[in-house]
């Protein structure tokens, strides 16, 4: 069902955990679905320092967190912003139909996170809304 | 399977090998259509005649109220749509549970499309209706009580007894899905006062894609698939005979066998539970404690996801299942979990595992091993897990 | 089957060694059910897509347009009907022919019940329908026109394409029973404008009890049968992975050796046939001379009475079948052999062999030595038969 590249992510989580008195934490998702994600960014002179993750969600869901960390790790806040989920998704190889969305709740949590960074130092990030309360749905296949 | 340890047995079951060889001859060699009139065919038609009597016995029906179908999925839509088309003219409505296998709830809000009305019946938080409930639900115009005989998840039995002499006192028909409880539990249709009742091969060590359903004698029931004279008018299509001979094999051998294979499901089932419930901390067990399937195990762990809990057990070569919505392939997780009243966050943090008969105890005893660090991994991963420890 | 001789390959055929070999291991090893999550099902998964694709290929679809279902039945049940409720809106009529399989016929009838309308078109004396007649039929609520591709009994194949043609012209849908005519007959859906097909595993050497239905991209189908979420929730119930297997399997090899079998096949149909009508006087081929399977060969014999013959050459070990109404299960002769417009009698002295891989030259030969004594032993006994002598 999943790639090798979602298994590794998976089995072996980079950047798993909290950060304390972290610049920026964003949670996204809804536990109505199952899916909840929080990522902690340190940032240093517009640099994404540290990153660390936590998921609530499935085995999609935890891998494209891992991997999304690793994308935005280092990148200037503006880059960091850049990172969406086809960018999670190519990363990974791709993911099954049914859970593309897992992917959005990556790129998600990051656009969280830096919202979080923003106002906690009264800056403006060129690009960045604030995030929205539910932020996906599972789609339902149509049967045409 | 490799080496994996299967424990997902109400998802499926391996065909047993005796069943397999006894369904061989029927692909290559007495492959005639039961239908027609050289001898030949005759092995074919006198092996349906066996596997239906095999089929009647185990639930002390007769032999011509076994209509086999393509599977439980098809029974359930043939009773519910059956009742329904063929009743209408007393009345056009439904009773049934709101922890009803899909086969019956989509049936069910399908006939509600075409004018019907359903009644879904609670479930208390061990999964079971109220019969006080069910007696204030018939009205005038019920014509048909569509209740499970056991939860496919949680693994509850229900009063099937309690509702069958309802549904005769007050001359409405009643169906059961017991296609979880057939091969382990004792069925007498005739004793329940059952009219309807569907069955599945494939949980019982028989093949996939065959099925029947038992139609009381009397029953006003038309065919729901059209065409040839198959199955007394009742089911059209070439008769599957390599499958049902497999089904009547193995609905012998599981009755046969009934007893023992249960002491020793329930001995593994037990131990799985306090175990689990004792090392695992804000775990639950879903599902009725005592009138329960002989080989269910349904626990909720709070703060963690179903999917990632199934895809750790899998490396670890263990087979099982949850209700989580990531699980589900639809929006909310298992709407069973949901009705016994577990919040969403729960619902999705539960595991099924189901026994079956190559389970042994040091598979159970493994699982009891690797569990606990699995759910400890995956709590430590949980942004759910850290609000509730730091607010505590 | 013994030492049997067997020419019912149109009623069913026994299962290829080689497919039953393939199907094997989804019963004890892979076993899994394809909606499981757990690694060892992706075999069971996998096993699914690789067998649709080998269906779909067959005729020229995509893989996405290639549903299972129990058999040919449920497919002919499911496109009738599917297409009845989904277009209502459109319109309530449907075209059909007078000699469809009964499970199109018994569904048009049941629909007839429901309120709609349904035109059963007339065929010539080959068995064939007329495409101007078709064209007539169509009126602003047509919705559907359902027409076999070629018939069970005497083997006519209808014009496929000119139907195709008219269909699309007039934007109705067209879905044809292609029971008989897949293994044997080039399929194409696209260039022939067929917007569902039935197809069904156990006439092409495939397992019993599994079938499909091609369903065109982007027409409004909805389950039939309710429940779970498979066959991207079209077809509920668990997937009958080993039979799904086998039909891929039967299919494939069917159409990798096409061409190679027919030939096998029409030369000893049109020995047989022109023998049979050369030895045995007051005979007359039933069914198209050249628009014909290429396995058939339906012959009647004045004066006798079709049970009888099956009967008699069943004692020298030849399995056949008849379109008498003493084999039928109904009180009339075949529906098709009146509708070519054969006299009771006639219909009644039907013979139909249908050939198939087993069959060789030396069986033909044995079938040609026996077949002339029998007919005149049971002609002697014939009363129709005394009176016609007399006569002339
Ligand atoms: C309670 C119950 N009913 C019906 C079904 C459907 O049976 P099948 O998959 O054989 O169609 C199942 C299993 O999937 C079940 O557990
Ligand atoms: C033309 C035709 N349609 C439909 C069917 C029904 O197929 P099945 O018996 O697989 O349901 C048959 C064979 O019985 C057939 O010959
Ligand atoms: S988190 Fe629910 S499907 Fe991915
Ligand atoms: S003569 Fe006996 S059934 Fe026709």
């Amino acid at each position: 069902m999943y790639t090798e590249k979602v298994m590794d992510h998976f089995s072996n989580p980079r950047n798993m955990g909290e950060l304390e008195n972290a610049s920026g934490v964003g949670t996204v998702g809804n536990a109505k679905c199952g899916d909840i994600m929080r990522i902690f960014l340190d940032i240093d002179n517009n640099i994404v320092k540290d990153v660390r993750f936590k998921t609530f969600g499935c085995g999609a869901a935890v891998a494209t967190s891992s991997i999304a960390t690793e994308l935005v790790k280092g990148k200037t806040v503006e880059d960091a912003l850049k990172v969406t989920n086809k960018a999670v998704m190519d990363a990974l190889d791709g993911l099954p139909k049914a859970k593309v969305h897992c992917s959005l709740l990556a790129e998600e949590a990051i656009h969280a996170a830096l919202w979080d960074y923003a106002q906690k130092n009264n800056i403006e990030i060129e690009g960045l809304e604030p995030p929205k309360e539910d932020i996906h749905e599972h789609e339902e296949e149509d049967d045409e | 399977m490799d080496q994996a340890i299967y424990f997902d047995y109400a998802a499926t079951t391996p065909t047993k090998k005796e069943v397999v060889d006894e369904m061989l001859p029927y692909f290559t060699t007495n492959f005639g259509n039961p239908s027609s009139v050289y001898s030949i065919a005759n092995k074919s038609r006198e092996a349906v005649l066996t596997a239906r009597e095999q089929i009647a016995k185990a639930i002390h029906a007769k032999d011509d109220e076994i209509f086999f179908t393509s599977g439980g999925t098809e029974a359930d839509n043939w009773a519910i749509k059956g009742v329904a088309e063929n009743y209408q003219s007393k009345g056009k409505h439904i009773i049934t549970s709101k922890i009803e296998h899909h086969a019956v709830l989509h049936t069910c809000e399908y006939l509600e499309k075409q004018g019907y009305e359903v009644t879904y019946l609670e479930v208390d938080e061990d999964g079971l209706i109220s019969v006080e409930a069910l007696k204030n639900a018939i009205r005038e115009d019920t014509i048909l009580i569509t209740i499970m005989y056991a939860n496919n998840e949680i693994g509850t039995i229900q009063p099937i007894k309690e509702i069958g002499q309802i549904a005769k006192e007050n001359g409405v028909l009643f169906h059961t899905d017991a296609v979880q409880a057939i091969g382990t539990e004792a069925i007498d249709v005739k004793e329940y006062n059952i009219d309807l009742l569907s069955m599945s091969a494939h949980k019982l060590y028989g093949p996939k894609g065959i099925g029947a359903l038992y139609i009381k004698k009397g029953t006003k029931m038309k065919a729901y698939i059209h065409g040839g004279t198959q199955e007394r008018r009742r089911r059209a299509g070439t008769e599957n005979v390599p499958a049902i001979v497999g089904f009547g094999k193995a609905i012998k051998l599981a009755y046969n066998n009934r007893e023992d294979n249960n002491k020793k499901l329930i001995t593994l089932r037990d131990k799985l539970i306090s175990e689990i419930l004792d090392k695992v901390p804000y775990s639950r067990l879903n599902g009725h404690q005592t009138k329960r399937l002989a080989n269910n195990v349904n626990i909720s762990f709070e703060f963690i996801e179903g999917e990632s809990l199934l895809i750790m057990l899998d490396m670890k070569g263990i087979c099982a299942s949850s209700g989580s919505a990531c699980t589900s392939g639809s929006l909310d997780p298992s709407h069973v979990l949901m009705a016994i009243g577990l919040p969403h966050e729960k619902a999705h943090g539960s595991l099924r595992i189901t026994l079956g008969d190559r389970n042994t105890e040091e598979d159970v005893d493994y699982l009891l091993e690797v569990l606990p660090d699995i759910v400890k991994r995956l709590r430590d991963m949980s942004p759910l897990y850290e609000d509730f420890i730091k607010k505590s």
